[in-house]
């Protein structure tokens, strides 16, 4: 039933996935009575290697206190591992100063992060009802909610870039969109339904022209190809440890130091400080004015271990391995009738998502079928239902890769998209 | 969980599309963006009509026309008895084996037994239970309206 | 050195430590060269047992998949699991209905949640210029920042009750403190620093009377015991899991549920969406409206697993051995001379946190000679400068105890801080 | 980490108390609340004076005076250079092993070595290097003013 098909040729640039499989203990499950798992949902979250599970255990288990404020072993063990964490995350996204990286709870908060302190900052940072704020028709759910909420709290004007036909980003209008009076621009690098990759420095320039902050959110690039910060221009990028091979529990918020410094803080509370009176409180220098309360401790360690796990294969040569496979996914989805990709239907400038419709048996129906298979995919609207509503598509199915993916599991899912044509036709 | 039963109903629907009614809503499964828009039409106490017209899975678009070819021409105060006794078994976890009484009430209904294993289908199949249960509401207790806006308008 | 001095006699009500120790991993660390890890910084943050370093592992290896979202097994078992946790905190607390208990990264979180939601909230919730925020002068930083943020951002005023020279609540102004204008009244159950445990019914009575809020910060309570919001009569409590043998990263906010559905969102993203499109958005009931993004699924399991641990041994039965253990540890530090406990000097409505002051030898180097015997406590301010000022002192040492600590442990600290005078004497 | 000069030090401390200044600086130790108060008098190039007055622990106390034992009556361009030295040997965390070299330059600040193995007691050290610093920088830019305000000035 999955056996592969005949024609199939080695793909170039495959990473051995035989050898890095071993380090996932969740790739191993077995579901449905003994059908083993396909996982291809990736894009949701990713499986973590024994290497970041260790990491975690060993904290726990040694090391265990609370940071920065202590005098005693554990405290100070506790806290050049957190801070070391920190240290790591900086080297991974290539920042300028560690001082940089503000730890979250995951991307959603730092994404929220940026439009509380712009709600709240002064000048010339400040959004208010004079002002515009740019975001795109593409992006996830956490970088429309918060624009929404900050734009009828100070009464700032959203605007939007549409989307082409073909999944991509129509920046056509883009001096329309982005004016003087624009005061962010954020915008996804790699979206999570569609698979775009977008095209970063046109953004950057035109909002560095009319002296707009940009915001990135690499939540779905992290994960899967060598992020320099500073090489992308921007303000503020933001990602999520759960995604790239870390814990739950854990974001990042990379953001220019003088503008770290400038902005007011969001969260208050105790670590974010530098004094505090009943009557007033001066603040801690970034990023700790930033991160309010017990950080996630073990989730921002556990993070150094995945990003330390990630380097030492190669960012480069992971998204090598997941372009290969991405090419071969669409080929190969190609051939399925009625299978309809939505999004870029080549591997260029494209990630290693790959949304499509069947027919017109509903994305829930799919996925449930190939559940029974043992192939885990994501359906729905993917957090993303302004893509669905653009497309007028109720919702996708949604297979996506990581560096453990194969071939063998793209023909996996191709086989079963079969069986729900046959199950449904 | 795919019965033929309920394969049967989703090729085949029951009752499907928009006419008259004295009340009307308006419901979505935010995980999926399943959508309905579900009528009713009550004929003093009996349930004369519920029509409907959405988008959504095999699961939630069955549940529908089992709905109709179950609820329509009920009293009113059985075809809440009924609505309750799906719940219940939907609600279940898989932990109901459906019996025969459970069986002369829900009659095709039963077939959603297995779905009640799923707890990300559950939903589905309740969405347009839910939407009658709603809008019945609205119909007994306000004037005849059948255009309405609804508490639960999408924008 | 650390000899138990010859007259102790067994205390009463003391658990079986010796049996509960094993469960901690981490109380077997040894430090400098051979010392026996005493640990004695519990109010900072607990250890975990291995039941949830179990649980958070076998979520990992298992059944990791974001939340949901999913029809896949794993989506279907990450979810079961991570609902099964709210399930698991609601009973703890004896909350009505599960859909009050809200998870948020710690109580820092928690708390500025409430007083975000106050500050965009509709009347008669609404904090704005003529209305006033009560709090007190023993709050950890984490209950005193989010308040001075929210009376800076929206005009109101902030007030708060004083301290009595015994480490108690000055409630006698109460009527001048909670007043008509009064729109929540936020308060700590057991202070970290003093030790006190505040008496609710007095504040919660009048905090009704003029028709406030009341939100219950349990951060040091909900370890060390039995908790019934119900009974508390507030309509918010917070805490962390950190400090109660759960994982970092995950923290708690209880609301009633009539309040979470009439309050408006504080961050925005997926997940807490019912439907999105570019124009507007409308919000998922609570809890989902209060959690956006990728929740912290594994810290939410593994806090759920710390409070099964908890319960299994029971909070009432874990409040008596370390009520039993602070008198035994008062007792024994009034022998120490020239040293001042700071807070309650009898073990009456009293938490296992014991401040004080040695002399005129600072905490920091109290802590330094203490960490070289092995003796982890922790000294500073404890985030409640506030009550440093008030007592005039600079900072404090504390050593707090849960429910594995022993006299053994305390007779270690009293046997150091003869050492301590020793070397600085 | 408890030198005997250190304790010296911390017991007896040089240049303790305020005095006549051309700036002032107010610089506090988040995590632990210590305090320092601190002027600088520039006799020119030289350092005139360093007085302080504050709270803290041994470390941070003992430091103070040795800055003041170390710093006054130095040009002030040697003095910026012992205290870049003084920073280099606290952020080592125990990596630098002071040589000869070294010893000359810090004289009996060399004693901190030791505390750079704890990071939460680097902090203390420096205190009143980095007031120091700061203040002498203020002097050096600005209109003798004593008393003047501060940027990090407590509420
Ligand atoms: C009384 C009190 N409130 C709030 C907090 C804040 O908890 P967290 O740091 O986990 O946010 C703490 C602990 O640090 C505390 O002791
Ligand atoms: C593109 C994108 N942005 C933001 C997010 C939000 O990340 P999180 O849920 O971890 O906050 C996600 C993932 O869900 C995403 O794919």
């Amino acid at each position: 039933m999955t056996l592969p098909p005949p024609t199939r040729r080695p793909l170039p640039g495959l990473l051995d996935t035989e050898a890095i499989r071993k380090d996932f203990p969740a790739l191993d499950r077995v579901v449905h009575d003994g059908k083993k798992l396909v996982y291809l949902d990736n894009a949701a979250t990713s499986q973590k290697p024994r290497q970041v599970l260790d990491t975690l255990h060993s904290y726990y288990e040694r090391s265990n206190a609370n940071v920065h404020r202590g005098v005693h072993v554990l405290a100070e063990e506790a806290t050049a591992l957190y801070e070391g964490a920190r240290d790591k995350v900086a080297a991974f996204v290539n920042a300028p100063s560690r001082d940089e990286v503000i730890f979250t709870k995951n991307a959603s908060e730092s994404l929220n992060l940026v439009a509380n302190m712009l709600g709240w900052a002064d000048e010339p940072y400040r959004v208010d009802r004079d002002t515009e704020i740019v975001i795109t028709e593409m992006e996830h759910h956490s970088n429309i909610v918060p624009w929404q909420l900050l734009s009828q709290r100070t009464g700032a004007t959203l605007k939007w870039f549409g989307l082409t036909d073909d999944g991509r980003l129509d920046l056509s209008d883009i001096e329309q969109v982005i004016t003087e009076k624009t005061k962010i621009v954020s915008f996804v690098l790699v979206s999570n339904i569609l698979g775009t990759v977008n095209p970063v420095e046109a953004i950057v320039r035109r909002a560095q022209d009319v002296g707009a902050l940009v915001l990135i959110d690499a939540s779905q690039a992290a994960p899967h190809m060598a992020l320099d910060v500073q090489a992308l221009g921007a303000d503020f990028v933001a990602f999520t440890g759960h995604k790239m091979v870390g814990p739950t529990g854990i974001g990042v918020l990379w953001g220019r130091q003088e503008l770290l410094e400038d902005l007011p803080p969001f969260l208050g509370g105790g670590e974010m400080i530098e004094t505090v009176s009943m009557h007033s409180s001066t603040y801690a220098p970034a990023p700790h004015k930033f991160e309010a309360g017990t950080p996630p401790i073990a989730q921002a360690i556990g993070l150094g271990a995945a990003v330390d796990y990630l380097s030492a294969i190669g960012m480069d040569k992971i998204a090598a391995h997941e372009h290969a496979l991405t090419e071969y996914a669409l080929e190969r989805l190609r051939e399925v009738p009625s299978l309809r990709i939505v999004g870029p239907e080549t591997a260029v400038d494209r990630g290693a998502a790959i949304s499509f419709t069947l027919g017109d048996i509903h994305p829930h129906d799919v996925g449930q079928v190939l559940d029974e298979q043992g192939i885990a995919v994501r359906v729905g609207h993917h957090c993303a239902r302004p893509v669905c509503l653009r497309y007028g598509i109720p919702a996708t199915t949604r297979a996506s890769f990581y560096l453990y993916s194969t071939p063998a599991e793209v023909d996996a899912l191709v086989d079963g998209l079969e069986q729900v044509r046959n199950f449904f036709g | 969980m795919y019965q033929d039963v309920i394969l049967d109903h989703y090729k085949h629907p029951h009752g499907r599309g928009l006419r008259d009614g004295q009340a009307e809503v308006h419901h979505v499964n935010p995980t999926c963006g399943d959508e309905i828009t579900l009528r009713v039409r009550m004929d003093g106490d009996v349930v004369g009509d519920i029509s409907y017209e959405g988008q959504g899975c095999s699961i939630s678009q069955a549940s529908a026309s089992v709905l109709n070819e179950l609820l329509v021409g009920k009293d009113v105060a059985d075809a809440q008895k009924i609505q309750e006794t799906f719940l219940e078994l939907m609600q279940s976890r898989g932990r109901i084996e459906p019996d025969e009484a459970m069986e002369e009430v829900l009659e095709d209904a039963v077939a959603f037994a297995g779905v009640s294993k799923y707890p990300a289908r559950v939903k589905c199949a309740l969405l347009s239970w839910m939407a009658w249960k709603d809008a019945t509401a609205k119909a007994l207790s306000t004037a005849p309206d059948p255009s309405g806006t609804t508490p639960e308008e999408t924008a």
